[in-house]
């Protein structure tokens, strides 16, 4: 039972918020997003290449560190922190893992090596109209060509997908569910960028015929136990940079409790106002045990993960809106303007607890899997 | 004891509400039934709309250009307007300073200021918060120092929503800054085109323009602009928080929105495939609102019939503003749950997503300031623990 | 659109609310409570005969007042207020309604008037052991036999069924559930005398074969309607009663608020305990609207009484609850002793809670209803 | 990071669990099943089981008669107790008065004293409230004036749990009038049996007698039973509150609960004649208390680790108490809500209710001095916001 960091998670933490507080900063998140852009910074990003940060958690073969999820939950929690807007949780967790886990040798050197390096970006295209947060239930067709396959169907709210160099799509083939990586410029697809709540962007693609050749296959695994896999890491990721989303809200609050007078005082000094902050304290405590807890087992192959991932998740959408949302009523009228960065926060935290499945659905995967459900304790 | 409103009531109803039908223009019906945002031309082309009805001021005695609908006519009124979704007037004018100049103005001040009102020549916003006087509002810095036969304005407002529209301003200033902080205030009217105002809009959480900082530099204004008693402004401050209070419990909001909210449910599946409306857990959670709303009606259905016995409200309507504002911000939050991943859009082109859902993010959004605004909750709950409850002061 | 109560339903309220204050304060429960005996007083139940309480809204063929069943209501919201151990809500609502309903007048004249006289009183067996709060799911039989029936089966959770001269039991003929009028000393019904949560006590009874003749079958309106009908009254009633509760409760609790000191001042100085309390007030002002429309619609036939009876009872779980839960934690360590009386009306909600269906059950009934549900407003 | 206990750890669990197995009497473990209330010679029964094992007194050193236990074997150790839901011992002596004797005690009182907690010879009971001291426990009045060689005590405790069953106390007293109000303060151990002290047993809401109010009228009480420092007893105090807050965040208990309360939901069957527990709604509210439990389970395994590093745990095991019977209650209502009629029932004879629900009210009934005790809720969070969010004060 023991919950330190080791030495060299340590460092990486502290270097990732050395980086964050001096280099990207909210208002940096904030100029991007005003810019009309794609939203983040290419030189940004090679430089998280550079770090090692992209390839943290991936083999030695494609350049990676060959840590494993918890120094990936620890990036995201710093970048969490001050909103910065590269596309972390899209192009690492979701587009990376599902490359590192489908791909063979091959595929990850040619598309899995360039992003670890900066120099790419990818994204996942999962999600379709209809098949709210199941990754399974896919209306894109596969249809085997010469050499390769077509790919025809629709996919929605592609995380990164507006600026992603490769975009990792499932689709399904006459032999089931299948991923297949497509160049953002393939012909015959269509993507259309989005405005996200948050302030950062995605897009919708349309894929009406696209050509793809048979090694662009994902198939060193099976697909759907990729995207299940993949997408509890998302999740594990959305709670690891929420709980630096909330815990940014809290200290924020705290701070405007403790220098906002009115009446006189210092509206810190009201009872029922303390009372408040420590509710948002406890959850965001309880948070970060859940996405310590998420975070190690992210790695476990069984119902573990999903139970850990699943609960984490359901904090974030319950304890963490909460937080979310006591910190613009506890800012009072600067908490409903743009110009606070209390509000970009919020809206982080709304597209965060929506990104790889809500509270709802968690709670309802929680409670289907209870009896399979393996607590951390064994004395349950 | 009779739940029902009479049939002639019933009759006036159904009038207004196939007046509504006819007379909202196609294109501000296609936005009402989206729970759109209106801009501040279509709301003023309603207001014209409604001004040549004669049903612009409903509240007005007619001497004044009212319609001289019933209390109960009033009531049926507005909500048919809430259920409806029409464009919302801007409240200043017609519903908050209005009133007051009737109240306390001179005659000159009536005919000056309330025929514009009426016809929407001239727009009105509120010049109430300061930086540092936001719920503790007594400690306002604005001051007009008495110049002889105007006065001379220095400060800054703060939340004056929709100032750059605005033709006028009615402020809260300091005149005197002798004694108890609540006696020294004056209510003053302000023309916007006076030298030395300047209006800063903000963007709100929403992204919408929805509010100005707007900046008073040696403004001159004549003394016959001041309403009321000088130093006695406090009054009429007051007179004006009550009123907005009771606004702000309006229900056919919430119903309007929890039928956008079943819409949302009837077009989404669920992870089972199944639309979200045949699932329990949903119809449930839809269950727990409506009884929520259901009892917050009937409580201000009750409030309605001391109105109407010409009594005032009994004690518990003090609550309407905390239950309305609360079950506002969680169907709010349904919807986005509802949403899914279209929660993600943010003022989305069309198709993006289906159009009823284009603009529930940003009203999700816009309506956090429904607990902060009008005095926040928190500061209710401190009324009421004070004054009804008659709790012991720390 | 009026609220207002006319002159005689004003002067009733008042006078059972004198009665309750001077004759029948909280300390009278108690003492009835720990006596040991059937827990309330034939004498009182005698007098509120008397002042035309039980009959209240009775026909006048059995000596009653003709009036609704507002009356009734405004009559179990005083009784509510200081505990009165009578048995208003079961014999007179689930009783009494029950005989009124589904009785010819003979059966009427036979078993109301008596109760309506304060002579005897009722009570309403239809619970039953795996049917929840279903009134239709019913194993007990009653099987013809030569001039009438036999009853067998089992009924639990009788309120009023251990002191009750006549029990009103429904059992499934082989033509449909039906109600019976079984005197308390039939042969071979036993009847298990029961403590309850709140310190009355109710009666499980056993049907091994009771012989009831044809006229004590109930049959001027269908059973299942009746049913129906009578336990909305019920749920109603419980509704009108809770109110008196929760409001006794939060009148004690800002009365302790306001004399109890701790750390030199009043604690209801404390602005959290102040915010409590009015959350408190918000709950019983909801209550209260609930509780008027209820009994207003509860003599209505159709859908408008059930949605407005399930609005009412959800509300009482809910809301009642909450200030039921909060009134015992601001009273601090004297608020879980059994010498306060806060600990008796937070037991009394408890049951009141349950009784005629929970908050759980009357959700679910509000939700499947939907669409047929008219609110009060027809704008709906 | 490793989340998991070391397999000498978990050999440790398996060894405690199959001896409790073999060791609780039978007509113990039946009441463990239904989570019943225990009487007091229940609890001595099992005392003197584990006092025998040399398990009785699992945080106490190897030298003053403790099992030698590490820290994770202790946390096992207790999780075990909980979960098979054993007779709760007495923690007056073996927890709180204990290792304070032990701590700040002489030779001589550890002689007098220990042995006799650990083979439950004397039981102990707390004197800490006073009518007027609760959540301001400093402001107590119960006086110990100086007569040489020993003290009279005038005064009254009140919350003394179970002191009609102790033979000894340990009380807060006032040594001293003058100066700040928690410095005047000592702490003493006095014999029950002393001319003067009376115990009135009070019903809780339960019904069980687990209070008593404690009068003290010219109780002699010799020097030699003060422990610690004549007006240092604020410390001791301190030390003893700290712990209790920990004790009571466990989740053991919470677990067995919800164990109870699925199986309420497998035999209760809902309105449409399904067990409870296939129900979507239902099996949703299990899910929503798990993974609650979970999220306090896993911030008491944080703080355990800290605990094994020989640090300090971390500002946020503060928050144990009031999420720990926050749960708690949650658990107690949703086995009533489960029960549906049943719950109506009050410690029933055998058969009125299946055997598992028959404590289930009381229980219910006094948890709600879970969020009361040891420092309400409350007061829990005025500490967290003083002295771990640093916000100002009044």
């Amino acid at each position: 039972m023991d919950f330190d960091l080791n030495e060299d998670q340590q460092l990486l933490a502290k270097t990732v918020a050395d980086f964050c507080k001096t280099r990207s900063p909210v208002s940096r998140f904030r100029e991007l997003r005003d810019a009309d852009g794609r939203g983040w910074d290419a030189a940004t990003w090679q430089q998280m290449g550079e770090l090692g940060w992209l390839g943290v958690a991936f083999p030695e073969d494609v350049g990676g560190l060959e840590a494993c999820f918890i120094e990936v939950a620890l990036i995201l929690e710093q970048l969490g922190k001050s909103l910065v807007p590269e596309p972390y949780l899209a192009s690492v967790v979701l587009g990376g893992y599902a490359l590192a886990l489908a791909g063979d040798p091959a595929q990850r050197e040619r598309w899995l090596a360039p992003m670890v390096e900066g120099e790419t970006s990818l994204a996942l295209a999962w999600a379709e109209a209809g098949a709210r947060f199941d990754p399974t239930r896919v209306s894109c067709t596969a249809t085997p060509s010469a050499g390769g396959f077509v790919l025809s169907g629709a996919k929605r709210f592609v995380l990164n997908g507006h600026a992603a160099d490769q975009l990792i799509v499932s689709a399904m083939t006459p032999d089931g569910l299948a991923l297949f990586v497509v160049d953002a410029d393939a012909p015959k697809l269509t993507r259309t960028s989005l405005g996200l709540i948050d302030g950062q962007r995605g897009a919708h693609l349309q894929l009406e015929g696209v050509a793809v050749e048979a090694d662009r296959r994902l198939a060193a695994a099976p697909a759907a136990e990729v995207l299940g896999r993949v997408l509890d890491y998302g999740a594990a990721g959305a709670v690891a940079e929420g709980l630096g989303v909330a815990s940014a809200m809290l200290d924020l609050t705290t701070e405007y409790l403790g220098t906002r007078e009115q009446f006189g005082v210092k509206i810190g000094s009201f009872q029922a106002l303390q009372h408040r902050a420590v509710d948002m304290f406890i959850e965001v405590a309880l948070l970060r045990s859940m996405s310590m807890e998420a975070m190690v087992r992210a790695d476990e192959p069984g119902p573990e993960r999903s139970a850990a991932v699943s609960a984490a998740k359901h904090q974030l959408g319950i304890g963490g809106q909460f937080v979310s949302r006591q910190s613009v009523q506890l800012h009072g009228g600067i908490g409903v303007t743009d110009e606070h960065d209390i509000g970009l926060y919020f809206k982080r935290m709304q597209a965060l607890s929506t990104i790889c499945g809500d509270a709802t659905h968690h709670a309802q995967r929680y409670a289907s899997a209870a009896g399979e459900s393996v607590p951390i304790s064994p004395a349950s | 004891m009779d739940l029902n409103f009479t049939s002639d009531e019933q009759a006036f109803r159904a009038e207004v509400r196939a007046w509504i039908h006819e007379a909202l223009p196609e294109d501000l019906a296609v936005k009402a039934r989206a729970s759109a945002q209106f801009t501040h031309d279509e709301l003023m082309r309603w207001h014209e709309i409604l001004a040549a009805k004669g049903w612009v001021a409903p509240a007005w005695p007619k001497p004044f250009g009212g319609p001289g609908f019933s209390a109960a006519e009033r009531f049926i009124f507005n909500e048919e307007l809430e259920l409806a979704g029409t464009p919302p007037l801007s409240p200043f004018g017609l519903v908050m300073v209005g009133p007051l100049i009737q109240r306390f103005g001179t005659d000159a001040q009536r005919e000056r200021f309330l025929p514009k009102i009426l016809s929407g020549e001239e727009v009105w916003c509120q010049g109430y918060s300061e930086p540092n006087a936001g719920s503790d509002l007594a400690s306002l810095r604005m001051s007009a120092e008495d110049r002889g036969d105007h006065f001379v304005v220095n400060g800054q407002k703060t939340w004056t929503t929709y100032a750059q529209y605005a033709d006028w301003i009615f402020c809260l200033v300091r005149t005197n800054a002798a004694g108890k902080k609540q006696s020294g205030i004056s209510f003053l009217l302000i023309d916007m085109r006076s030298k030395g105002v300047e209006a800063r809009p903000m963007l709100t959480i929403s992204h919408s323009p929805a509010f100005c900082d707007t900046f008073f530099d040696n403004v001159e204004v004549p003394k016959a602009n001041l309403l009321g008693p000088i130093d006695g402004g406090w009054t009429l401050a007051k007179a004006l928080l009550g009123h907005e209070r009771t606004l702000v419990g309006s229900p056919g909001l919430v119903r309007r929105w929890l039928r956008l909210a079943r819409e949302i449910a009837t077009a989404q599946v669920g992870d089972d495939g199944r639309p979200l409306v045949e699932d329990p857990h949903w119809s449930r959670r839809f269950a727990e609102l409506e009884m929520r709303l259901r009892a917050h009606q009937v409580t201000i259905y009750r409030a309605l019939s001391e109105q109407l016995k010409g009594r005032h409200p009994g004690p518990e309507t003090s609550i309407l503003k905390i239950v309305g504002t609360d079950l506002i911000q969680r169907v709010g939050e349904l919807c986005m749950e509802l949403m899914g991943h279209d929660a993600l859009a943010w003022l989305p082109e069309p198709g993006v997503v289906p159009a009823n859902e284009a603009w529930v993010g940003p009203s999700f959004c816009y309506d956090r300031a429904a607990t902060i605004y009008a005095g926040s909750n928190e500061i209710q709950r401190n009324i009421i623990a004070k004054h009804i409850l008659q709790l012991p002061s720390a």
